[in-house]
């Protein structure tokens, strides 16, 4: 008996001499700063997965003549809410010719990845979750795994359409991600850093949109195409693969996907803005509101892009990728490098 | 490349076209073809329509009128197409059918089959 | 590479109406498309047989339900060919002015749900449906329903065109005249739109004719034949009627021919109510006995917005004796395996929709 | 258009057919008890000209020659007649029905195929 107790003690001494107080006081507040901060993350992400697809349901249908939702809440606020409770009560069931854990664990990857790159992206100059030197290559660290993600979700389906548009993922994402990052590669050579404070900071006096035109449009093509935003929405091709990956996916995943739809969504609309149009910055308004504002913007002109354009070709986006996006961003990096020998923008 | 873009923000400040149906009410030609209406007291029973509806929905059924028992007929909505044969064929046209459109929405299909009395 | 049977079933997004395709794909290249129909099989024709003249008016509308009028009348030209009925000098412009209504409502619709198959989120086919409403409307003032009118009486109409019928006429006519113009210009100038209809589905001129497709397909491939003109009934030559033809053989040609038809049919509309003659246009009302057929058997064709409908009747004394329906939608659906060899799969919903089936017609 | 004999039918469709009537328009069969007849509606395109070729079949042997190799349109028009004729083409490669949903029992188009009871209406 005695030897336990003392056995005890030696090892609480022990490990109390391992956690020095200021140590300790470290943990706790990254620990809680960062919990906390993420919880208002994720809750500030549901709330724009809400708010924005009132939003696209009411443009898409004011462009289209009709009402869109007016039944659940004021003007249909709720509709949104209402849908995402139908679906999360409905029966999950995994089809038998599907493999399970595959299945199931990809769909739940996607979603907290992508919650977990929205801690990298910092909302204002003050709330930020951590200050990532590298955080730009980060964020596309995560973005590039979704596809293969998908991929798996899509594989493991079991089912003929789900493995057909597993396979156009894999080759979508061959066709877009190159330039999309060798459009990141000039901007973080017009900013000097990766970092995104930096490269906010860098746009102060002239905005990279202006900087490098052609950059910012490869970009925004790309960026469509990451999104899976109409005309590029090969994965989920409703009218030929019924909707592709989804095809055998439980109502509660498919509220986890739609979800994940708009939050990539944000996402996507955020780096947009945060790359090329100066972020926060802004005369006289408090630095979220601009950063909203724009954020909006862009998030209207991608819906009525998804309201005009037809869906495009595999094989088409294949050679629009190669022919025309990836010789694009090599004329940007040239042009931002004789900007940057000239030093005309520091 | 952007001219399509400008045709749908064209589109989206036009005003709204579609009608919300149980709030705001569409406006129907006083010829719609609807709910069927019967005049008890003109039908002289004769079954004319029952012979020319090309669905057979119309059954002549003996109901009590204050003249004693007569055959008037009953509609099936169900298979009712509202073409409008058997209000072209009655002789003594008792038989119309009006802009109504209510009483056909039903929940029960049972309650489809109108009875000569329902048909007022 | 290894071959899959893709069975693209009867409840599809982008089949219109109830059609099963079984395609067999080679990677992304279609080897073969297998049309599986008969889901919508009615068995018109035998129960033509046991109805009454006037009483298979229903159920001849029923056979293309988006565009019932061109049909009914189609029945009711061939019953008055039967018992020897001339159609009266007004119900012949009445009749033109209500199918060509008809022909634009339901080209609109094609256009609306072919924009729909290639992807466009729905947009596209809210425009064409709130012109088609239009339309419908009118219709739905001139004879009492929206969508299933039995309207047509042996030689004319059971009701005259309404007092205001003209000007609201002429006001529909001419918005829907300008928002052709803008989808004209909206779909032509884009290009991921071009990419997916340009040679896309090609049908040569010889395939074209042995494969015995008919209406905008035929048309689409460099063949000048339109029933209208050709067997020149109601008066269409009178009133100017030019038809369209394209010599591509693409799903663009198809589409092409089309967009002309419909500005076609807007002048064949506006010119036919200008010169339309008074009088009274009403034909005989419906009745149980009705007249005994003088001649043994009738053919008559007629222009159908999916292409040339035929009906082939054999007469006795109150029914007909065998009712046989030449429908067009029928035989452009056996071209489709033809067409999509080698194509792309998701072409394949590109070459549906340019050829306009609706399964109704097909099924019979 | 005479009638044709049955035995020198396919000669006289495969006259046409160099004559120029290279559009087949529709093949129908009408069910006339003692006899069946069958019409072959050609057409040439560039003339404007049409033809009724028509001839009768006797009701205990119904077999007619393909006309696929002339005009490939006869192909789905062959299969829906000896489905609802009972009239058997001879010399074609596809024998799946056109029709899917149904068994394939009895040909409903002739005469002798009658409904089942009238239908009556529920009271």
């Amino acid at each position: 008996m005695l030897t336990n107790e003392l056995a005890y003690s030696k090892a609480v001494a022990y490990i109390m001499s391992l956690l020095s107080w200021d140590k300790l006081n470290f943990i706790y507040n990254f620990v809680l700063a960062n919990i906390v901060y993420g919880v208002i993350v994720i809750i500030g992400v549901m709330l724009f997965v809400v708010i924005f697809g009132w939003v696209e349901r009411k443009v898409m249908a004011k462009a289209q003549f009709r009402h869109g939702p007016t039944k659940v809440g004021p003007y249909g606020f709720f509709q949104n809410i209402a849908d995402a409770l139908k679906l999360l009560s409905k029966e999950n069931f995994i089809p038998e010719s599907a493999d399970k854990y595959l299945f199931v664990s990809s769909i739940v990857f996607i979603l907290a990845i992508l919650l977990f790159s929205m801690l990298i992206v910092p909302f204002s100059g003050g709330i930020y979750a951590v200050d990532l030197s590298v955080a730009l290559l980060a964020i596309f660290v995560l973005l590039s795994v979704l596809p293969i993600l998908i991929f798996v979700a899509g594989w493991s389906s079991g089912n003929k359409f789900g493995s057909i548009s597993a396979q156009r993922s894999i080759i979508m994402m061959v066709s877009y991600e190159m330039p999309m990052l060798m459009v990141i590669a000039a901007v973080a050579l017009a900013a000097h850093s990766f970092s995104f404070f930096s490269i906010v900071g860098a746009q102060s006096n002239m905005y990279f949109a202006v900087l490098m035109p052609i950059g910012f449009v490869v970009f925004f093509i790309a960026m469509l195409a990451e999104l899976e935003r109409p005309p590029f929405d090969i994965r989920e091709a409703d009218s030929e693969l019924i909707s592709g990956w989804l095809t055998d996916v439980g109502a509660p995943f498919y509220a986890s996907v739609l979800i994940v739809d708009y939050a990539r969504m944000l996402l996507g609309s955020l780096l947009i803005v945060l790359l090329f149009f100066g972020g926060w910055q802004g005369p006289f308004l408090p630095k979220v509101a601009w950063l909203l504002i724009k954020v909006f913007i862009v998030a209207i002109f991608i819906i009525v892009l998804r309201a005009t354009y037809v869906r495009m070709r595999l094989d088409r986006l294949l050679r629009f990728g190669w022919l025309w996006l990836l010789p694009l961003s090599i004329i940007n990096l040239i042009w931002v490098y004789f900007f940057m020998v000239w030093g005309v923008i520091l | 490349m952007i001219k399509p873009l400008i045709t749908t923000t064209v589109q989206i400040f036009k005003s709204r076209f579609t009608v919300v149906y149980p709030e705001e009410e569409e406006k129907l030609p006083d010829n719609y073809r609807g709910k069927i209406r019967l005049d008890m007291k003109t039908c002289i029973s004769c079954g004319a329509c029952a012979r020319i509806c090309p669905n057979q929905t119309i059954d002549m059924v003996d109901t009590y009128t204050d003249k004693g028992i007569k055959k008037m007929p009953l509609v099936n909505f169900e298979r009712c197409l509202f073409c409008a044969m058997c209000e072209e064929v009655c002789p003594t046209n008792c038989l119309v059918l009006t802009k109504n459109l209510e009483d056909v929405e039903v929940y029960d299909r049972r309650d489809l089959i109108k009875r000569p009395e329902e048909l007022e | 590479m290894s071959e899959t049977k893709i069975n693209i079933g009867p409840i599809h997004p982008s089949t219109h109406g109830v059609l099963r395709l079984v395609v067999t794909v080679d990677g992304d290249t279609i080897k073969e498309v297998e049309p599986h129909i008969g889901f919508l099989h009615r068995g018109v024709e035998k129960l033509a047989e046991s109805r009454m003249y006037m009483q298979n008016i229903v159920y001849m509308e029923k056979l293309d339900y988006a565009a019932p009028m061109a049909h009914q009348e189609l029945y009711v030209s061939t019953v008055e060919k039967l018992l020897g009925i001339e159609v009266k000098e007004r119900a012949e412009y009445v009749r033109v002015v209500l199918l060509e209504l008809q022909r634009i409502a339901s080209h609109l619709l094609w256009l609306g749900t072919m924009c729909n198959d290639i992807g466009q989120m729905f947009s596209m086919f809210m425009w064409t449906m709130r012109d088609r409403d239009m339309i419908l409307r009118l219709l739905q003032e001139a004879t009492g329903q929206r969508m299933f009118y039995v309207n047509m009486r042996l030689g004319g109409v059971n009701r005259d065109l309404p007092a205001g019928f003209e000007d609201d006429t002429y006001k529909v006519l001419d918005s829907i005249e300008h928002s052709l113009g803008e989808y004209k210009d909206f779909l032509e100038s884009n290009p991921v739109f071009m990419e997916r209809l340009k040679n896309v589905g090609v049908l040569s001129r010889e395939n074209a004719i042995r494969l015995g497709v008919t209406g905008p397909v035929l048309r689409g491939s460099g063949i000048d034949y339109d029933v209208r003109r050709n067997s020149s009934y109601y008066k269409y030559t009178k009133l100017g009627f030019r038809p369209a033809v394209e010599t591509g053989g693409d799903s663009f040609a198809r589409y092409k021919v089309r967009m002309k038809e419909m500005q076609e049919s807007i002048s064949l509309v506006r010119k036919a109510l200008e010169e339309m003659p008074k009088g009274d246009a009403l034909g005989l009302p419906i009745k149980l006995i009705g007249a005994v057929p003088k001649e043994k058997e009738a053919i008559v064709k007629r222009e159908l917005p999916r292409g040339e409908g035929m009906m082939y009747m054999v007469a006795d004394k109150q029914r007909p004796y065998r009712l046989a329906i030449r429908a067009p939608a029928f035989i452009n659906l056996a071209a489709l395996d033809h067409i999509s060899r080698g194509q792309r799969l998701a072409d394949l919903f590109a070459i549906l929709g340019s050829l306009d089936l609706v399964m109704a017609d097909v099924d019979k | 258009m005479p009638k044709i004999e049955y035995a020198n039918l396919d000669a006289e469709i495969e006259k046409l057919h160099s004559e120029g009537f290279t559009y087949l328009t529709k093949i129908t069969a009408v069910d006339y008890v003692d006899h069946v007849e069958v019409l072959y509606f050609l057409r040439d395109i560039e003339k404007n000209k049409e033809i009724v070729v028509r001839s009768d079949l006797a009701p205990n042997y119904l077999r007619l020659k393909s006309i696929m190799h002339l005009y490939p349109a006869a192909d789905w028009y062959e299969r829906e007649l000896s489905e609802m004729f009972g009239i058997d083409f001879i010399g074609r490669k596809t024998k799946r029905l056109l029709l899917e949903k149904w068994d394939g029992k009895g040909n409903p188009l002739r005469k002798s195929f009658t409904w089942g009871s009238k239908y009556e209406v529920q009271e």
